[in-house]
């Protein structure tokens, strides 16, 4: 019982710190002292306070874009287990579900901006969902690789395997679907390589495009949910990068916690190193990604 | 017996080709004629006795072969202007050159075919094959439409001539019907001739062509 | 009773001649038909009355194509009462004359058990329709009614020495010479063979003529094309039923002398050679009536690979006879109306079919949509049980190529078709004065009725007479 | 009496449905009327016979002797049959009431009462093929339902391109029913007789040529690619609840071919699965990769079709390796996850119809580029239109993502690992079904966005006005029905695992939400909406004291934007169009600029249907020219014809003696 609280504390506390550390991260590399770590709280808790400015073309698809992204983030959230602890939703197929939250917040995001009227928010979705159906099939491939591992269908089990079962032929397929999910995670969450969170030139963004027109509470929800789609995703790969347990809980909590944040830290680091790619490139990223999961999984059924 | 047989075959197969060698259409004409009467008369030879009802076939044969259908044809050709058939489609030569050939393989095929003990000797089946051959070149080398029925008479003679074996088999009745038909057939083709001549105002058949794909 | 179904026609026809008035002699038409259909319908219902002389016997072949062709007369007459009303302007005397002589020579045929005589009424046939196709007087009229002369005269003399042939086979074989169907049959074995399998080629090439089997085919688009609507009906339905019946007698004399498998080889041969020439000349066609006419080369190919496909298609075969004359009937009829209408019968100016005249263009469609084999018309029974005739047969390469030449003729006749119905009629094709009215409607209306009954339900006595005359050429008596 | 002979009055009263209209004037729109409550009867006594049957009610199979050689009447219902039924008794009478204010009699008095007729002879067509048992039967209702579907289809044929959709359509058809003849004429060849039912030993290499014809004439009519040609035309030009229907149910037809002959097959080969498992993944990827470059909107619904029924394939591809491998697991969730999508689609993908006809009746055009903002004019219409869009993405908590769900959790358990060894290749089709759902995606979210949402791009869309209550009706049942099955699929499992069990022909199959707990769906959905409404809350309460401001949107200061700025429908689809190019082949038309000040230059680009434009119309362009050349054998002269008769005549005579 424990842990399903702890379990849903830190899915609702804990993602904001991960877009502080990685902004920490970044003013670091660059020789400034930058915002303070729980600067996102605040812009949270500001934005809630501050009032709402609506379009005259939106309808109410506008104000469900939001809500329903951070809905589905949430409940993806449920899904998945954090630390050595189980998820509390499991059941066989939940992997699918998982995938296709992420599905249906991606399309009421991109109705939203549709919504608008305005040819960036067009521009931005566009991009969007073009991205995603590059990134879809990589996704998948990790999730096969998962599933052959574990034997089994369920994403508490298919994430505990690589902790558990640490034989040889396991350990390049679990290389390359990290990398591929690691790939995955940037595009999903817009960062550096594929989308620039902090850039001003309209052109230029993908997901920031997308929320151009959002303010107030409607621009907080956003912001919250796209950091708990990143502390959700990070989770999956951290499962798959760094797969040992204690197998105590007062030691397990802890040192996720370490892992969550070395994990945006080094997000933070690939930032500050790495430019944007080309517009005509990331596709060319993202199969790669595609590549990687693929090659593992092969390596895997050989 | 079989030679007397023999000889008159001989001369139709003479007629042939001398038919497909004319060409003017009058003498095409009396050709046909002549052959029709002389593939009458093939039966009294071929069986000595005849049954009253052979007898009562072959006389409306001639008459019909000999006298009606020439007169039809010459009726035809009155007001036709041009009275020489057109260059036939091969040459007049190489068609009685084709006419031959048509006779030898007349001669070959007939051997193919066992012939009955009472007719082994007779030249019976190669002429009627050859007559019939002969018939199929005129219509496919001739281009005026009264010659082209000269033609499909010709043939009509080469089938007679098949006829005239087996007239016991063929009841009068029979044979009556086949002739009417032969008759009303030449008269029907004769009228339409004559509307070819009134609306196409020649007889030449290159000139039918319109209904084509 | 062979007497008074034979001459009846004839007898009506010299009272055609003498009427006068050219507004009353077409409703003799209708009353010849009646009668002849109620004399046939009688003759059917009572088996004593089939025999009347030694030649002249009604077997189930013979009754099976008396009562297609005389159905399809009357109702052809009817529909021809209201053509000849609308083309009031020429004399109509030959015209019926010549239309109830060939009901009588036609009846002549299926009595006939001479082959001679059956010949004689054959070759009797094309004359009578010659003038018929001849009706329009157009200079295109008279050159389709010389090539029809020409080519069928010299087709049919063929067959003239066919039957010589199969004599002098009998006579070869030491038997007394007789042409009579009975005797041929008992003494088929002892025929011998070379004299019979000539005279097989040269009655095959001689009513296939007739028949219009390709490649004797040639004369056929210019006749069907050039003949008015009715006539093309009686032709593609009447003719060839009586030239495929003669084939069927040829066939029969075959089968009984051991030849099966000889006949069979070059009724493929050719049933599958006229499907195909066919199909090739029906894609692209631009006159619907010369189309009709590729469709009627068409189904007699259907007719002769069934026949050579031996005795599983044989119930097929004749249940074909008699949808494909049916189906012919509507086809021809309402592409005689819709020529009527248009004045022309280039696919370039008619289309809008459907919206000018709504029944015939309807009937049109409907009948395409038979003719091709579409199930619930009659068309497709037969057709079907050709095919499964086919796989029995062991010929799966022979069903494969027949499904495809269908395909092929579906997309020809298709195009065509769907070009002349569908769309809108131009201004000028809207204001001729030509409407369907109930004379030139009904009979259309009562065949298409018929091929629908036939593709649902076949009726329990045209099943029984189709399956006696199956039998009837197996040789069991 | 009989629960079947019921059933034949209810297919009777939907496919005489049309006929009292054809007797009155085409004014009047009481035959109409008179239709539509024709097929409301009809429907609820065919509902009323299946709800029987499903209770135990016995239905013996009926059958009585018509004469045609070796066929008997005969009709049967087992599961499978109860499965398809049902939506060839709902979407038709939901079509039908939506067909009384988009297809008025008063309106359409050319074509009313034809559309009319066939309309109902299709749905009565429809119902006859899923419950014949005769091989002649089936062919027969088969015709039916296809030529009813033409002439309903092109009811507008004065338009040129709706002729040749119909004539493409009619075509396809034509080959599908030849291969369909083949197959029962070699069925009854193998087995006797016409009669379909399973149960005969009958040996693989003939099994697998009936499994060929049969995968071609039925895919034909299914849609699966490359023999889809037809049915973008066909869907685009025919009116709305005539697409629906054959876009929902007409399909669904040719699914059932394939799963009745399967079954009537049990020995299979090996490579019966694989295949169809790959056809079906290519159709959906491809399908729906088309779909996104279409501009006219029931063209893209229609190639959505074709990736739906892609999908079916995928699941039934993988019920035959269950089969063929003996694994109960994979049959259970492959055939009961294509038979839930047979259902899920015929709800979401009528709905989507209707709703395309409601926008099309509004804003005059199929051409999405030019509609823009009909959300606001048109709300109840967008709202329906949400649901359906993401009913047919497969997403949460809807139904088409409860049966993607089983064929998805089929195809991770052909991965193995613990008890079954698997055959690992086919959970490649697994990533093809995710590649095919965020496609769906992409077009669906185009969809919505270039027709409902943003500033209206033509003024006909600005004045566009809302649909009767007549054809909002239709779309609301339909949604319901999404949200129904979405919502609690397990309803559904006991009548797909009869329908499984049926198919394999051994009873014990075990129960699908034995293998996979399909309850959880229900929570998950519950879940759901709870976290939106409480996200909603959240939202409402901190807004409560703020004030809320309209004003432009901000398009970086830019003061005046209008409907031309925004993104329209084949801009979004582009950046993916041009991923797929080795696929879609798409034709760009753009006028190079040149000199200083060049002349104004014109854009516009095409998706042309790859497989029709490259392969098949130039294929049948070469033919009809070719064949004329081949006329020369009727060139008109007499004597030339004579020659023919000659050369027949030697030919046969020389063949003749050489052959014997």
């Amino acid at each position: 019982m424990i842990d399903t609280v702890l379990h849903v504390v830190v899915l609702l506390l804990l993602p904001p710190l991960l877009l502080g550390v990685i902004t920490k991260i970044k003013a670091w590399f660059a020789g400034r002292v930058g915002a303070p770590v729980l600067q996102p709280y605040y812009d949270l808790a500001k934005l809630m306070r501050r009032g709402l400015v609506l379009s005259t073309t939106t309808t109410w698809m506008f104000r469900a874009g939001p809500i329903v992204t951070l809905a589905t983030v949430l409940l993806a959230g449920l899904l998945i287990p954090i630390g050595a602890a189980d998820a509390p939703v499991a059941f066989a197929g939940d992997l699918i579900l998982f995938a296709y939250l992420f599905g249906l917040a991606r399309f009421f995001t991109t109705s939203a901006a549709l919504d608008t009227g305005s040819a960036f928010e067009g521009m931005g979705s566009a991009r969007e969902v073009t991205f995603a159906c590059l990134s879809e099939p990589a996704l998948f491939f990790a999730l096969m690789v998962l599933a052959k591992i574990s034997g089994s269908i369920s994403l508490t089990s298919m994430l505990h395997a690589p902790a558990s079962t640490l034989s040889a032929g396991v350990a390049a397929p679990l290389v390359l679907i990290g990398i591929g999910l690691f790939i995955v995670l940037l595009a999903e969450t817009c960062r550096i390589p594929v989308d620039d969170p902090t850039t001003h030139l309209e052109l230029t963004m993908i997901h920031e495009a997308m929320v151009l027109d959002h303010s107030g509470p409607l621009f907080s929800v956003i912001l919250y949910a796209s950091a708990v789609k990143l502390f959700v995703l990070g989770t999956v790969l951290l499962h798959v990068i760094v797969p040992f347990e204690f197998g105590r809980a007062w030691l397990d909590w802890p040192l996720y916690v370490v892992e969550i944040l070395g994990l945006a830290a080094v997000i933070g680091v690939v930032e500050s190193i790495m430019a944007r790619l080309q517009m005509r490139h990331v596709p060319y990223l993202l199969v790669g990604a595609m590549l990687f999961c693929g090659f593992g999984f092969i390596l895997l059924i050989r | 017996m079989t030679n007397l047989l023999n000889s008159i075959l001989v001369i139709v197969l003479m007629l042939n080709l001398f038919a497909l060698g004319t060409s003017r259409i009058v003498s095409v004409i009396r050709t046909v004629s002549i052959q029709g009467v002389l593939l009458g008369l093939l039966p009294l030879l071929s069986h000595g006795h005849l049954s009253l009802t052979a007898f009562l076939a072959i006389l409306p044969t001639i008459a019909l072969k000999g006298v009606v259908i020439p007169g039809m044809m010459t009726h035809a050709l009155r007001d036709v202007k041009i009275k020489r058939e057109v260059e036939p489609l091969i040459g007049l030569q190489p068609t009685v050159i084709l006419g031959a050939l048509g006779t030898v393989f007349a001669l070959l095929f007939a051997d193919q075919l066992p012939l009955a003990t009472q007719h082994a000797g007779a030249l019976i089946v190669p002429t009627a094959i050859a007559t019939v051959l002969t018939g199929f070149i005129l219509l496919i080398t001739r281009f005026k439409a009264l010659t082209q029925v000269m033609g499909y008479l010709v043939l009509e003679n080469g089938i007679f001539i098949f006829g005239m074996l087996l007239v016991e088999a063929m009841p009068l009745v029979v044979e009556m019907g086949v002739l009417l038909d032969l008759f009303v057939a030449i008269f029907v083709i004769c009228i339409i001739v004559n509307q070819i001549n009134q609306a196409f105002s020649s007889l030449d058949t290159r000139r039918l062509v319109s209904l084509k794909e | 009773m062979a007497f008074l179904i034979i001459f009846f026609p004839l007898l009506m026809a010299a009272l055609a001649a003498a009427v006068p008035s050219n507004r009353l002699r077409p409703w003799l038409l209708p009353v010849t038909g009646a009668a002849h259909l109620a004399l046939t319908v009688f003759t059917l219902a009572r088996p004593d009355l089939t025999v009347s002389a030694a030649w002249l016997v009604l077997d189930p072949l013979g009754k099976l194509i008396l009562l297609v062709v005389s159905t399809l007369f009357l109702f052809c007459s009817v529909y021809a009462v209201g053509y000849l009303r609308n083309r009031g302007e020429r004399p109509n005397r030959i015209f019926c004359v010549c239309l109830m002589t060939f009901l009588g020579i036609m009846s002549l045929v299926t009595w006939s058990h001479h082959l001679g005589l059956m010949w004689v009424a054959i070759e009797g046939t094309t004359l009578v329709t010659a003038p018929l196709i001849f009706f329009n007087h157009t200079q295109r009229s008279i050159e389709a009614t010389w090539k029809y002369m020409l080519v069928g005269s010299v087709g049919i003399a063929l067959a003239l020495l066919g039957t010589f042939f199969l004599a002098y086979a009998a006579l070869h074989a030491g038997m007394e010479t007789s042409l009579v169907l009975e005797d041929l049959l008992t003494h088929a074995p002892q025929l011998s063979k070379p004299w019979l399998h000539a005279a097989f080629v040269l009655l095959l090439v001689g009513y296939g003529t007739k028949m219009g089997l390709a490649p004797m085919h040639t004369w056929k688009p210019d006749a069907y094309g050039e003949a008015p609507g009715v006539v093309g009906a009686i032709l593609a339905g009447g003719v060839t039923s009586c030239a495929f019946l003669a084939m069927l007698r040829t066939y029969h004399i075959c089968f009984a002398a051991g030849e099966g498998a000889y006949v069979s080889r070059l009724l493929l041969f050719m049933g599958l050679l006229s499907m195909a020439v066919a199909s090739l000349f029906m894609v692209g066609q631009r006159d619907f009536k010369r189309m009709l006419a590729y469709s009627s080369v068409e189904h007699m190919g259907i007719l002769a690979l069934g026949l050579g496909l031996g005795a599983p298609a044989l119930f097929g075969t004749l249940l074909h006879v008699v949808t494909n004359g049916l189906t012919k009937g509507v086809l021809f009829l309402s592409a005689g109306n819709i020529h009527r209408a248009y004045g022309s019968k280039n696919t370039e100016q008619v289309c809008g079919a459907m919206r000018r005249l709504p029944l015939s263009g309807t009937l049109f469609l409907a009948g395409f949509l038979a003719i091709t084999g579409s199930p619930p018309f009659g068309p497709f029974i037969s057709e079907f049980s050709i095919l499964n005739g086919a796989f029995d047969a062991g010929r799966m390469a022979t069903g494969g190529i027949f499904l495809f030449l269908l395909l092929v003729v579906f997309i020809g006749m298709g195009a065509t078709v769907l070009k002349v119905v569908q769309g809108r009629a131009s201004l000028e094709a809207r204001n001729t004065p030509y409407r369907d009215t109930f004379l030139t409607g009904a009979p259309i209306v009562g065949l298409m009725v018929l091929v629908l009954l036939i593709g649902l339900y076949i009726p329990a006595p045209l099943a029984g007479l189709i399956r006696d005359a199956v039998l009837f050429l197996e040789g069991q008596p | 009496m009989n629960v079947l002979t019921f059933l034949l009055a209810a297919i009777a009263l939907l496919g005489l449905s049309g006929l009292p209209a054809c007797l009155l004037s085409p004014r009047s729109s009481t035959g109409q009327h008179i239709a539509t409550g024709m097929m409301a009867a009809g429907s609820l006594l065919g509902l009323a016979c299946l709800a029987a049957v499903l209770a135990g009610h016995a239905a013996p199979a009926l059958s009585w002797s018509w004469r045609i050689p070796q066929s008997l009447f005969a009709v049967g219902v087992d599961p499978v049959s109860i499965l398809f039924l049902f939506p060839v008794f709902i979407v038709p009478l939901l079509g039908s009431v939506y067909g009384l204010s988009y297809w008025k009699q008063a309106e359409h008095p050319a074509n009313g009462q034809r559309v009319g007729l066939f309309y109902g002879v299709l749905a009565g067509g429809m119902a006859l093929v899923v419950i014949a048992r005769d091989g002649v039967l089936f062919l027969i209702a088969w015709e039916l339902m296809a030529i009813a579907a033409y002439f309903a289809a092109t009811a507008e044929d004065d338009k040129p391109e709706v002729r040749r959709a119909g004539w493409i359509y009619l075509i396809a058809t034509h080959i599908g029913t030849l291969c369909l003849l083949a197959l029962f004429a070699y069925w009854r060849y193998v087995t006797g007789s016409f009669f379909l039912e399973s149960g005969r030993v009958i040996p693989v290499e003939e099994a697998s040529v009936m499994f060929v014809l049969a995968l071609v004439g039925f895919g034909f009519k299914a849609g699966l690619m490359p023999l889809h040609v037809w049915l973008p035309g066909a869907h685009a030009n025919a009116p709305s609840h005539v697409s629906a229907v054959m876009s929902g149910v007409m399909l669904k037809m040719g699914v059932y071919g394939i799963v009745r002959t399967t079954a009537l097959l049990t020995s299979g080969a090996a490579w019966w699965g694989p295949a169809v498992l790959a056809v079906g993944a290519f159709t959906s990827v491809a399908g729906i990769a088309f779909a996104i470059g279409q501009r006219d909107l029931k063209r893209l619904l229609a190639y959505s079709s074709i990736e739906n029924v892609g999908i079916i394939a995928m699941g039934l591809g993988l019920a035959l390796i269950g089969r063929f491998q003996g694994c109960a697991a994979w049959v259970l969730l492959g055939l009961g996850g294509a038979l839930l999508h047979v259902w899920n689609h015929s709800l979401f993908k009528s709905l989507l119809f209707f709703n395309a006809g409601a926008i099309i009746h509004a804003a005059g055009t199929r051409e999405i580029d030019r509609m823009g903002g009909l959300a606001k004019r048109l709300p109840v219409v967008m709202a329906l239109f949400a649901v359906g869009a993401v009913a047919i993405c497969a997403l949460p908590p809807l139904n088409g993502f409860a049966s993607e769900w089983l064929i998805y959790v089929g195809l991770f358990r052909t991965l193995g690992g613990g008890a079954e060894t698997g055959t690992p290749a086919a959970a490649l089709a697994a990533v093809a079904l995710a590649m095919t759902g965020a496609l769906a995606v992409a077009c669906f979210v185009k969809v919505l966005g270039a027709v409902f949402l943003g500033a209206p791009r033509s003024e006909a869309a600005e004045h566009a006005h809302a649909p009767a209550a007549t054809m909002v009706a239709p779309m609301a049942v339909l949604a319901c029905g999404c949200a129904g099955i979405g919502f609690f699929p397990l309803l559904t499992m006991p009548l797909l695992e009869s329908a499984a069990r049926m198919w394999t022909g051994h009873a014990e199959l075990g129960a699908i939400a034995g293998l996979v707990p399909v309850r959880q769906l229900t929570v998950a959905g519950f879940a759901l909406a709870a976290f939106v409404g409480a996200v909603a809350l959240i939202l409402k309460m901190a807004l409560r004291q703020q004030t809320v401001r309209t004003g432009l949107t901000w398009d970086c200061g830019y003061a005046r934007p209008t409907g031309r700025m925004e993104y329209t429908g084949s801009s979004f689809g582009d950046s993916l169009v041009n991923l797929t190019t080795f696929l879609l082949r798409p034709k760009k038309f753009r006028t190079s600029l040149r000199g200083l000040f060049p002349r104004p230059s014109g854009f516009k680009s095409l998706v042309p249907d790859t497989v029709l434009d490259r392969l098949v119309t130039p294929v049948f362009k070469a033919v009809g020219q070719a064949l004329p050349r081949l006329r020369v054998l009727q060139q008109g002269q007499t004597h030339v014809y004579v020659l023919y008769i000659l050369i027949i005549m030697i030919v046969l005579l020389v063949w003749g003696s050489m052959g014997s």
